[in-house]
């Protein structure tokens, strides 16, 4: 019962938290209204006991993204700055196809019969996870692990090319 | 520590989240707060990856593995976002996405 | 049986003529290529003239029919496993007798050429059309089937319009060239489809098939029968069609009067005694199938003959220009010449009209020749055609007036002259098997007697005129051709045609018959009588019977304006009609529809170019209705 | 690791090898011997060509998440060979002086998205494949806005970065779907169990919507033309040639092994792309006055017509996809290396500006004529043969009016290719771009694609190779 | 070597060498010296074709080559020809001798403008000779191209216009071929076994009945298109016109033969069943073809345009021939082809050697032009006389030929058809005089004209070498006639055992 309860209130947050991320006038609350939903996304995985996982949702996510959105939020924007708006038509034009994708999309999913939960089941404790993360036989992630590094490496290299100041970035700003 | 409770509201919940996110990233005016419309859309993502698992799948960590992964790759993605955007902000002195419109038709 | 191969030199010597004088005639000096021609000529002459003694005396064998020969064949090109054109030479009596008439006017008219041409630019050019002319119409004499004949027939044509068109920088004659040519093009169509119809029916072109009397053409009348006439009679009239085109006859006769633009030699040569007869040539040539499979289309050209003799006699009773009453008396008397092939019978006597047709085809040759070249002398003297500018030119003219006048003679049908056999044969002919037309003729007889002495004493008597300069007689080059047809037209009518010359071969009895003869002599004399009266002086008759006439003379004066119809249906119809329309048409409908679908694809480029605003936002609300888009149509339309 | 392991991993060990190598390099280099970077680039990339068309092993490693065979490693091959074209003609753009700063960067952020594309297409699982896709994404965006100076250079990469985030939200969406159809992200395992059950169908179109953006198919390309505009030269033929037709190897790869059984589903859905995207890029195409936007919807209209060979859903249509892709590499590089070489001295990029080019730079036009030829699939050149062998697999398959449609729109694209030709043929010019010689690099490049587009197309082994090695659907 | 092989060589080495030179003469002498060996070449084959069928060949296709190429696709260079394809050869290598001397004088790009035009020849003579559809198809476009290059960058007038209207309408065609051609291969071995693009293996079996349905109307009016076609002809008018003198000739002489020839040889060939049940609908669009492309041309005020709208009438008739599906009347439609392509060459070399003195194409601002040029105005004339078909000249044969062919079908329908398409004949008369008259004939108009030269030696002989063509046919066609003929027989063979009868309207 008690995790039913849990549930509906993470639900309820995600839920509600999501809405005011994408609908709220100020930029920094839009972050924070987010930083929300990505902790009770955490709760979520806690729920669903992949404790490994909610944790790395709440340091990578919570704790490096959102402070990382809310750092540029401060260099681009004043922290009472209104975001606009858009307008009527965009909005509704965009409301209309989120709903209608999102009724399909829920009507479809749900009337998908899931298969039966398969009986054997795997520990996803931090030790397995450990161990399945530098394996690489079936069902070892160690290619991912190394690839993910190569990714992060490259952003890395390129997000630097991309915001470094140069001598000459400033003549033709506008 | 699931309990009695079914696949599908997760599953309700992700696509709700999934789809508001779209909804941010149409509607929203600046590239900041789209990009957080799709960090919204990667985690929607992710609460199916992780309830598919759990719920279904248990035998294997694929989901569990696969939502490492694309957090991973949201963390990459938001680093270079947020350059371009500074950078976009260098040029335009603006964030608005309607600003940067000048390459059209 | 003889061997004839060398009539094959008859067509090739002009051919050679031909290619030699045009291709190296600038090189020497004119008079030589017009003295090489009438050499090359004088020699087809001669061999024509053996031809026809060979075949009509030396070699035949007596009371025998005469038989017809192919001398040459060769194989021109397969149409299919039963159709072959050949090109050959075909002899027989109409052929050798058309050998005669061809060759001896064709020499003739050289003669003439080399003094009434003396001078002229494109003296050579001249020579050789002459020459290319005297090939085809050889040729088309010699053909031994029907397409051979029309390849020939379409030479001539050709000939006749560069001839006409000689004087290629005087509009007038460029544009009688052009309607000469298009005219009997178009009358050739008919000949084109005729053939084609009668070729499918029996397989074969061969005139020599074609015309025996057991031939396919003739037993098996096939054909589905199409508005009540049976399939060979169709094709039999579009083949006179062809026919009625080259010798101008109504309503295809439109052409010829203003053939006359050409040099005179050229009207007397083709105009007047040999390609404008090629009509007739070709219906006698095919006169069994006309005369034993389709009744119904000799009928036709008999009637189509007897009408047009009349409406060209009214018409040259009232033209000024000497060369064109001398045409519209051509088309009249050829309208003759149809007429009694028209009512002529196959076999024996019922074949008189036959003979009388083809032996007015001979006569006619030699005095409308004489005629023409007349004619060109005066002009050639008084350098103009119109009869008003003229009068009294005996005193400077003596041998063109005496020959002249024996021309006129024959072809009013005064006794003892050789018009007067030939046309009185005809008016039996019709007498007997068509009183109508018999009736027409007759009065055609009288009208042609009437034109003709109203021609002569307009240019030999009449008024006193002065002349600028003062006229004289033609050089000798010009004078003794008009002799020797002189001397044709006297005595030619002594031929016994009717030994010569018959519908099948065999020759029969013919005698003069007097209640035809003395009453046509009458009315031929009464014609010129009335001429005599009104045209020997200058007197106020004509002008008074003019306006007393009215409307009927202005109608007959602009040749009952067939020419004006013409210019409605051609100017009027044909160009702004249907061939502006079709240019509109093609240029703004059909490419404007080409143009009309680019035009769309620019326009719809443009129209959805702000589908790329450059919104990022806009982009993706298009990706996710894509993706939504694909969704409801795989997931629940599918 | 045995040495077949490497030989099995060899083009990506390579890459991220060299990739490391530069940085190393780089940092040991003064400022002022920078351009040294480009000559060891470029040996080091020549060694990866060469040890990659070595013998290819076929196998799998990491338990199956990396898989290679001859025809995964040609696939490599043909876009090394663009690759080492595109290395060739950005020679004079990157020694600009306000480039050759970032000089190791740009070859150490090409080499890291390539061998994510090279991760993509070797893929076993979705993992792998989202892992390889994204490597091969996010840091073509810092390519994108490389000259950052330019406003049209950063536009460019925000417009590629947060739309290529959108679509592989939605990729991923779909990847969720279909693990939680089958249980498992495996392709062997997926294709075992997946079905045409609408869920499915949904998870389907979720990740192809993604795929579809990654080769530009309409609807979902509207970010391509701004991009490629936006990009530097050397970065759009990039995008256009290299990262184009990875993502086009895999998604055949993936459609004929891991979707078979949704054959009638997809089929339907590229014929309607197809259509669409051979029709609006034509459409796009025709107004476009500059030649980088002008190639982009170009290169829109071509990726219609790839659709072509994938749906047949044969060896054949494989083989066909292939081929195209390699011509399509040498045809569109000749282009962008006029394009590249021309901006690159000049800074000209209008249509307009093209005009009487024959008269003053003769070879350069007779390249530029030779490449559009071959877009527009006109023999003898190789675009011909490309064309007319997607037809060809298309019609296989029983699309004759689908095949009817391509050709008419290749007739439209025929129009907008032309007009290229006529301004450099036949329109005159006031002020011509005046004669000027490229770098030898340059010129190299720009030889060799000319090559490639005249020798491609008559030497049928090449075919004849890529069919021998293809595949049908299972 | 095989001999067919030497002529796609001799003229890509020609243009390869064409780069070498240096200027305007060294060109257009490298150029003469290519097409003349290359004309040399064609009578020698015509020559040693007379001789392999006098020793008792029977062969559907001699000189045949055939080499594997794309072995995955069945592709193979296959080459051969048959009668008919030695006479397009012939006429081919005459047109373009007789083309690169009416360009002589072609000093703007004169390198570019030569390597184009025999480019354009290299697959006109490719297309002839391939009995291998994807290879037919592959020198059908590369004879196209060059057009666009050609009008576009030497034409005159709107030339931008009219030269991209005409590859587009063109490659428009291709398109509808392309899927016809495609169909055809796919269908090539219905019952089973390995498929192929060889004419002559595609041509022993039959395609199923449905698919020709489909595929004919494809295959016929993608060739068509290129033939002139009513209602797709526009480009025709337009391109003739802008399009400098030896293009054409070579396009009007050569490249529109392409449709006839390949609408007979891959439609008509291989799909008789369904050609017989659409022939009506074609027969229609081309007997209006032969009319209205006629009467368009009395309104036309430009030579060009004449003569362009001269084409469409006179292409018209070579469709109409086709497919009137009788030897007879096939044997016509190649020899209006070849009688056609010269007298049309001709006609345009004459065109262009006019324009070139006079700076004018429109008749009514010239006039007695026979006076200052009689070189050239004689020659207009025989054209002229060719063109409105006189005995003795080449267009009289292939008229009559058609003519009588056509006439073979005695239901009232191709009866009236073929009487409408006989009635051109005397159109065309009208047309061909007006304009000699107009033009040639008549006082001079202008004074200037009086200074203008004659035909040089090298328009003497491009025109020449036509007129000997043209005349030579009207002589003594048997020759080229029985050739056809022997060729034709398996052709009609193939069409015979189908056993249709023709849909009747009446």
């Amino acid at each position: 019962m008690n995790s039913e309860i849990l549930f509906f209130l993470l639900a309820g947050m995600i839920l509600v938290f999501s809405i005011l991320t994408v609908t709220t006038r100020r930029i920094l609350r839009a972050a924070v209204y987010l930083l929300f939903v990505l902790v009770s996304t955490a709760g979520l995985y806690f729920m669903l006991n992949y404790n490994f996982l909610a944790a790395v949702q709440l340091t990578v996510y919570a704790g490096g993204i959102v402070v990382l959105i809310i750092f540029s939020i401060l260099l681009t924007s004043h922290i009472s700055e209104r975001a606009k708006m858009a307008g009527k038509f965009q909005g509704v034009m965009s409301a209309l196809a989120v709903v209608a994708g999102a009724t399909l999309t829920l009507i479809t999913i749900l009337n998908y019969s899931f298969p039966a939960k398969s009986l054997n089941e795997v520990p996803s404790d931090v030790k397995s996870i450990g161990r399945a993360l530098v394996s690489y036989n079936e069902n070892g992630y160690a290619l991912p692990f190394e690839v993910v590094s190569i990714l992060l490496l490259a952003a890395m290299i390129g997000a630097i090319i991309v915001a470094r100041k140069e001598k000459t970035a400033d003549k033709n700003i506008k | 520590m699931t309990g009695t409770i079914p696949l599908q509201y997760f599953l309700i919940i992700s696509t709700l989240m999934f789809f508001s996110g779209i909804f941010g990233f149409l509607t929203r005016k600046n590239l900041i707060t789209m990009l957080m419309s799709i960090e919204l859309i990667l985690n929607s993502v992710n609460i199916n990856f992780v309830a598919f698992n759990r719920y279904l799948y248990p035998d294997n960590l694929h989901g569990h593995f696969f939502t490492l992964i694309v957090i991973a790759v949201a963390a990459a993605e938001a680093a270079v976002a947020i350059a371009i955007i500074i950078n976009i902000y260098r040029n335009f002195r603006s964030i608005e996405v309607d600003k940067v419109d000048e390459m059209k038709f | 049986m003889t061997d004839y191969t060398y009539t094959l030199l008859i067509p090739l010597i002009p051919l050679a003529l031909f290619l030699f004088t045009g291709l190296t005639g600038h090189k020497f000096k004119p008079v030589v290529s017009g003295l090489i021609g009438t050499t090359g000529l004088f020699v087809v002459t001669i061999l024509s003239y053996m031809t026809a003694i060979r075949y009509f005396w030396t070699d035949h064998v007596e009371g025998m029919g005469y038989t017809s020969l192919k001398a040459f064949e060769t194989t021109w090109i397969h149409f299919s496993d039963k159709l072959t054109v050949n090109l050959g030479v075909l002899i027989d009596p109409i052929s050798v007798m058309m050998l005669i008439v061809v060759s001896t006017v064709s020499f003739m008219v050289h003669i003439y050429s080399l003094g009434y041409m003396k001078g002229e630019v494109g003296f050579a050019r001249f020579f050789s059309f002459l020459s290319l002319f005297t090939f085809s119409m050889m040729g088309l004499v010699l053909a031994t089937n029907i397409f051979q004949m029309y390849i020939f027939w379409e030479l001539v044509g050709v000939s006749s319009f560069l001839l006409i068109g000689f004087y290629y920088t005087k509009p007038s004659a460029v544009s009688a060239s052009k309607k000469a040519f298009i005219v009997t093009r178009f009358a050739d169509l008919g000949f084109l489809i005729g053939i084609l119809m009668l070729s499918f029916m029996t397989d074969t072109f061969d005139f020599q098939t074609l015309v025996s009397p057991t031939g396919p053409a003739i037993t098996q009348v096939g054909g589905a029968a199409f508005l009540g006439l049976s399939g060979i009679t169709w094709a039999l009239i579009l083949v006179f069609m062809g026919g009625a085109g080259k010798s101008a006859m109504f309503p295809l006769h439109i052409w010829l009067p203003d053939a006359m633009e050409g040099p005179t030699p050229v009207s007397a040569l083709i105009h007047a005694a040999t390609m404008v007869v090629a009509g007739v040539y070709l219906v006698a040539r095919l006169f069994p199938v006309y005369s034993l499979a389709a009744p119904d289309a000799l009928h036709v050209v008999a009637w189509v003959g007897g009408f047009s003799s009349l409406f060209a006699a009214i018409i040259a009773c009232t033209q000024t220009d000497i060369k064109r009453v001398l045409a519209y008396s051509t088309m009249s008397q050829i309208g003759y010449m149809m007429l009694a092939l028209g009512v002529s019978g196959y076999g024996g006597h019922d074949g008189l009209g036959f003979m009388a047709g083809n032996f007015h085809l001979f006569t006619h040759a030699m005095f409308k020749a004489l005629l023409f070249l007349g004619a060109g002398a005066i002009i050639h003297a008084v350098h103009s055609n119109d009869m008003k500018d003229m009068g009294g030119l005996r005193k400077y003219m003596p041998i063109t007036h005496i020959t002249f006048l024996i021309a006129c003679l024959t072809i009013a049908g005064i006794p003892f002259l050789s018009g007067f056999f030939s046309k009185d044969e005809i008016l039996t002919a019709a007498f007997h098997h068509n009183m109508p037309l018999f009736i027409i003729e007759f009065a055609v007889a009288g009208l042609t007697a009437f034109y003709m002495f109203r021609l002569y004493f307009s240019i030999f008597w009449g008024k006193e005129t002065h002349y600028h300069h003062t006229p004289h007689e033609a050089p000798a080059t010009m004078t003794i051709p008009l002799l020797i047809l002189a001397f044709g037209s006297i005595f030619a009518g002594y031929l016994p045609f009717h030994e010569l010359v018959t519908s099948d071969g065999m020759p029969f009895e013919a005698h003069i018959e007097y209640a035809v003869a003395i009453p046509s002599v009458l009315i031929g004399l009464l014609g010129i009588a009335i001429a005599t009266i009104m045209y020997r002086k200058q007197t106020e008759i004509p002008q008074r019977l003019a306006t007393g006439f009215g409307y009927f003379y202005n109608w007959a004066y602009h040749k009952f304006y067939m020419d004006e119809v013409y210019l409605f249906v051609t100017k009027k119809i044909i160009f702004n009609y249907i061939s502006r329309p079709v240019a509109w048409f093609d240029r703004h409908i059909v490419d404007g529809f080409m143009n009309l679908i680019a035009r769309v694809i620019e326009r719809s480029a443009y129209l959805i170019k702000g589908f790329q605003s450059g919104r990022i936002q806009q982009y993706g609300f298009v990706f996710v209705s894509g993706t939504i888009a694909l969704v409801i149509i795989f997931i629940y339309l599918w | 690791m045995t040495i077949n392991d490497f030989l099995l991993m060899r083009h990506e060990i390579m890459l991220v090898l060299i990739a490391l190598i530069l940085l190393i390099v780089d940092l040991n280099l003064k400022p002022t011997q920078k351009p040294w970077i480009i000559p060891v680039a470029m040996v080091l990339f020549i060694i990866h060509i060469i040890v990659g068309f070595l013998p290819a092993p076929e196998g799998t490693l990491f338990g199956g998440m990396f898989r290679s065979t001859p025809l995964i490693n040609m696939m490599k091959n043909v876009l090394n060979i663009g690759v080492f074209i595109i290395m060739l003609q950005s020679y004079t753009w990157i020694m600009k002086p306000e480039n050759r700063e970032k000089m190791s960067e740009y070859f150490v952020l090409m080499f890291s998205t390539l061998a994510g594309m090279y991760f993509m297409i070797s893929s076993g699982d979705f993992l792998m494949f989202y892992l390889g896709l994204e490597t091969a994404t996010i840091p073509m965006a810092a390519l994108a806005a490389y000259t950052h100076h330019q406003t049209k250079s950063a536009e460019a990469g925000v417009k590629l970065i947060l739309s290529s985030a959108l679509s592989s939200g939605i990729l991923l969406f779909g990847l969720s779907l279909i693990y939680g159809s089958t249980g498992s992200i495996y392709f062997t395992d997926v294709a075992a169990s997946f079905g045409a059950a609408p869920m499915q169908v949904l998870a389907f179109l979720f990740f192809f919507s993604g795929m579809a953006f990654k080769i530009s198919l309409v609807p979902f390309h509207l970010w391509t033309a701004d991009v490629y505009e936006g990009s530097p030269v050397n970065v759009t033929s990039y995008f256009s040639v290299i990262s184009k037709g990875a993502a086009s190897f895999i998604l055949i790869l993936i459609l004929y092994k891991v979707f078979f059984q949704l054959i009638e589903v997809w089929q339907n859905v590229l014929y309607i792309i197809s259509v669409l995207t051979m029709v609006v890029g034509n459409l796009f195409a025709l107004r476009q006055k500059n030649m980088k936007r002008f190639l982009a919807f170009s290169s829109i209209a071509q990726a219609g017509f790839i659709l072509l060979g994938m749906m047949a859903g044969s060896q054949m249509g494989m083989t066909s996809v292939i081929y195209f892709v390699l011509v399509y590499i040498f045809s569109n590089l000749g282009a962008f290396g006029v394009v590249s070489a021309i901006e690159a001295v000049t800074g000209k990029v209008e249509m307009s500006d093209y005009n009487g080019l024959y008269r003053t730079n003769p070879r350069l036009s007779l390249l530029m004529m030779l490449a559009m030829f071959s877009l527009a699939g006109i023999p003898p050149v190789a675009g011909f043969f490309g064309k007319f062998f997607l037809f060809t697999s298309a019609a296989s398959a029983g699309y004759y009016w689908l095949v009817f449609i391509a050709v008419l729109n290749a007739t439209v694209s025929l129009y907008y290719y032309l007009m290229v030709v006529k301004a450099m043929f036949i329109n005159k010019s006031d002020e011509p771009i005046a004669f000027f010689r490229s770098d030898n690099m340059t010129r190299a490049g720009l030889l060799l694609s000319a090559v490639g587009i005249v020798v491609i197309g008559f030497w049928s082994q090449v075919y004849e190779m890529i069919n021998n090695l293809s595949v049908g659907l299972f | 070597m095989n001999i067919l092989t030497l002529f796609v060589l001799i003229p890509v080495l020609t243009t390869l060498a064409i780069g070498f030179t240096k200027n305007m003469k060294q060109t257009r002498l490298v150029s003469a010296v290519g097409m003349s060996i290359q004309l040399i070449l064609a009578a020698i084959l015509v020559f040693m074709y007379l001789g392999e069928r006098n020793a008792g060949n029977t062969a559907e296709m001699l000189f045949t080559y055939d080499a594997l190429w794309f072995p995955s696709l069945n592709i193979h260079y296959a080459i051969g020809v048959d009668g008919i394809s030695v006479a397009m050869i012939l006429l081919t290598a005459i047109v373009v001798f007789a083309g690169i001397f009416a360009s002589w004088n072609m000093d703007f790009l004169s390198r570019e403008f030569f390597i184009s035009l025999i480019l354009l020849a290299t697959g006109v003579f490719g297309f002839f000779i391939s009995i291998d559809l994807f290879t037919m198809f592959l020198f059908y476009e590369v004879a196209v191209i060059p057009m666009y290059l050609l009008i576009g960058i030497w034409g005159s007038g709107p030339k931008e216009y009219s030269a991209m209207k005409l590859t587009l309408m063109l490659m428009g065609g291709s398109a509808l071929l392309m899927v016809g051609l495609l169909g055809i291969y796919f269908y090539s071995a219905p019952s089973g076994g390995q498929l192929t693009w060889n004419l002559l293996e595609i041509s022993k079996i039959t395609i199923p009945i449905e698919m020709q349905r489909f595929l004919f109307p494809f295959t016929f009016i993608g060739f068509g298109i290129l033939g002139a076609l009513f209602p797709f002809h526009t480009w025709s008018p337009d391109g003739h016109a802008s399009a400098p003198t030896a293009v054409s000739m070579l396009h009007a002489g050569v490249l529109m033969k392409l449709g006839g020839y390949g609408a007979f040889r891959v439609a008509i060939f291989l799909m008789p069943e369904a050609a017989q049940e659409q022939a009506w609908i074609f027969l229609l669009l081309t007997s209006i073809s032969v009319v209205y492309g006629a009467f368009g041309a009395i309104w036309q005020k430009d030579l060009k345009y004449i003569n362009a709208y001269s084409s469409v009438s006179h292409c018209g008739l070579v469709l109409f021939a086709v497919l009137m599906m009788n030897q007879t009347a096939f044997n016509g439609a190649i020899l209006q082809m070849i009688s056609h392509g010269l007298m049309t060459a001709l006609f345009f070399a004459l065109i262009g050697m006019i324009y070139g003195r006079t700076h004018t194409r429109m008749i009514n601002e010239m006039g007695g032009l026979m006076k200052v040029m009689p070189f050239l105005g004689v020659v207009y004339v025989i054209a002229g006389l060719a063109s409105l078909g006189l005995p003795g000249l080449s267009g009289f044969v292939a008229e009559m030929t058609i003519f009588f062919g056509a006439f073979q079908h005695t239901d009232s329908f191709h009866r009236i058809l073929t009487i409408m398409a006989i009635s051109s004949i005397v159109i065309t008369a009208v047309y061909i005089l007006r304009v000699v008259g107009i033009l040639l004939l008549g006082p001079i108009k202008d004074d200037h004209y009086l200074h203008l030269e004659d035909a040089k030696w090298h328009e003497r002989l491009s025109t020449v070498t036509l007129v000997i063509a043209i005349a030579a046919i009207g002589i003594a066609p048997l020759w080229l006639s029985d050739m056809i003929n022997v060729s034709l027989g398996p052709i009609v063979d193939k069409i015979s055992i189908t056993g249709f009868q023709f849909v009747s309207l009446f």
